[in-house]
């Protein structure tokens, strides 16, 4: 009884709180302040098209270094977590059949999807999409060989190469814009690696920044979904 | 101007799904049934993502938010499942 | 030309958006959840190809310039992909987990597959 | 016309997630039924950001020709606010790995008593 009543005592200070909130919310008009630079600015500063990629790789991506350092944080522990015995490791489980139409229409669909997805971290700078997007799209990828064919196992070596290497390339990306830019993770390159507006080679080292984080994250969603599923042979 | 009013009685449709969705995904005492209206509120924000003129992270919440995360949910509850039989 | 494009496009979006509605009404007014899932996917993978038509003929400029017509080609193709092979995935859950069948079904293929040892029978874990 | 703005909308809505969201995670005893109420939780935070960086009649912060073909080229004009897109885009990956780190400890916490129920752990309760 008390419980319930300090619940309810808790949520509606907050509804007050939200209450008051959006009372006092007026709509925008016009960008103000530094988004407004940001928008003004962007396409000649950075000379990506899409403001969200020239914000997330060029303009904040300490915030994007410390993320996919939090994202390789939380796989990490993940796995020392889930992490399975030697007999539970060779004990293989009896799933149901999966339908001859999965298998043969997931052998058609995965290379698609895997295209896709990196067709989506390349064109992160131009059209809506990213790192990001094409990392969940290739652990999506992943999850449907897995549930095509359940008892595969994904080569634990590949995944772990290509997220360290990938790791290591940006931070020494973001060390040449020191040499050869204004600081560390500068995209421009001191202006000559802008190239054309609107084009895939341009706005410096975005597209391969991005690209490379694109496959980081798909490498360690990838990762958290294979100790999820490998964690099914524990009893 | 009239593009946005459609937009807006849009959004009171997905907002008020997404409500109904997130009070069941808490009162109901069935797991699965909890777990997979999670992923419908998920799925609806995506589209309300989209009408704010949001695609990036659309796109993000789409894939992330109501494909993987509803897949671990029910790793786990399938693990769970047979520790329990 | 453009204005004949233009209204042959409306009416194929009027077409996709009148299948899109009968899957709507399939979906509330079919017996089960074989009938609805099957209902769900034929009618609304039609509507969408046709939408992507529409609009496809709305937007079209000169066949030079192919970025919209191209890109609407590319989702017909992976929705003809997709969509008939997850509501399958998902029939056969269903019948794994034992949903039963409408009382009006008279033909069950799978079952007699099944009993002439053609499939394994999708068993719940 | 005042109540119909799609940001006002947008925020309404994500309020009422956070608060239903709080809810679940204060009222129920079943551990993944409180995940899953964080996940409803993190889904209301998002929203609400987004909204907030909403602007009326303005398109997606992306410079194409959309953009280019206004009458006086001011971008400022035409888009929304791109920061509380970026902040989200990285928010929702990390509540991904939130989430996920969340359900591992679920997993060993079942292991451990065999139950979920939160009222069964009270090793440290005295």
């Amino acid at each position: 009884m008390l419980r319930n009543f300090l619940i309810a005592l808790v949520l509606a200070s907050f509804g007050f709180i939200f209450y008051n909130l959006y009372n006092s919310y007026e709509p925008q008009t016009e960008l103000t302040g530094i988004a407004a630079h940001y928008a003004e600015n962007g396409a000649s500063e950075v000379g990506a098209a899409n403001l969200v990629t020239a914000v997330v790789v060029s303009y904040r991506s300490f915030d994007t270094l410390g993320e996919i350092t939090i994202l390789f944080l939380t796989a990490a522990i993940i796995s020392f977590f889930l992490k399975l015995s030697k007999e539970d490791e060779e004990r293989v489980i009896i799933h149901r059949g999966t339908s001859e139409l999965l298998k043969t229409a997931s052998q058609l669909l995965i290379p698609l999807m895997f295209l896709f997805g990196i067709y989506v971290f390349i064109n992160g700078h131009l059209t809506p999409g990213g790192g990001f997007q094409g990392g969940a799209i290739i652990a999506s990828a992943v999850v449907l060989a897995i549930m095509a064919n359940p008892n595969m196992t994904i080569n634990h070596n590949v995944i772990i190469w290509v997220e360290s290497i990938s790791g290591v390339s940006v931070v020494l990306i973001g060390v040449l814009g020191i040499v050869l830019g204004g600081g560390f993770l500068d995209s421009t390159l001191d202006g000559y690696g802008l190239g054309e507006f609107g084009t895939i080679f341009s706005a410096g080292t975005i597209p391969i920044i991005y690209s490379l984080v694109g496959l980081k994250v798909g490498a360690e969603l990838s990762n958290i979904l294979n100790m999820y599923q490998k964690s099914q042979k524990e009893v | 101007m009239n593009n946005e009013i459609i937009y807006s009685v849009i959004a009171i449709g997905i907002g008020s799904i997404m409500l109904i969705m997130a009070v069941i995904a808490i009162l109901n005492n069935k797991l699965s049934v909890a777990i997979i209206a999670a992923g419908v509120v998920s799925l609806f924000a995506s589209v309300l993502f989209l009408l704010m003129s949001a695609p990036d992270v659309a796109m993000t919440e789409a894939a992330i938010g109501s494909g993987l995360s509803t897949l671990i949910f029910f790793y786990v509850l399938n693990k769970i499942k047979r520790q329990n039989a | 030309m453009k204005e004949t494009l233009e209204i042959i496009g409306q009416i194929f979006l009027l077409m996709g958006s009148f299948s899109l509605l009968t899957a709507a009404i399939g979906l509330l007014r079919m017996p089960d959840v074989y009938n609805r899932v099957q209902t769900g996917t034929k009618a609304s993978t039609l509507g969408a190809i046709l939408s992507f038509i529409g609009l496809a003929l709305m937007t079209y400029e000169n066949w030079v310039e192919i970025n919209w017509v191209g890109r609407f080609a590319v989702l017909v193709v992976f929705i003809i992909l997709t969509n008939p092979v997850s509501s399958h995935v998902l029939m056969r859950a269903a019948y794994a987990m034992k949903i039963p069948l409408s009382k009006l079904t008279t033909v069950d293929k799978l079952r007699e597959d099944i009993n002439n040892k053609i499939v394994e029978e999708p068993k719940d874990e | 016309m005042e109540t119909l703005e799609l940001g006002k909308i947008g925020l309404l809505i994500g309020f009422l997630l956070v608060i239903v969201g709080f809810w679940g995670i204060l009222q129920q005893k079943n551990i993944i039924k409180i995940i899953v109420s964080f996940t409803i939780l993190n889904t209301g935070i998002n929203l609400v950001m987004v909204a907030l960086g909403y602007v009326k009649g303005h398109t997606a912060p992306i410079i194409d020709s959309s953009v280019s073909q206004l009458e006086n080229h001011n971008v400022l004009n035409a888009i929304v606010d791109p920061v509380p897109q970026a902040l989200v885009l990285t928010a929702i990956v990390i509540g991904f790995g939130v989430t996920a780190l969340l359900l591992a400890y679920a997993m060993k916490l079942f292991k451990a008593k065999k139950s979920l129920e939160i009222n069964d752990f009270n090793d440290l309760k005295w």
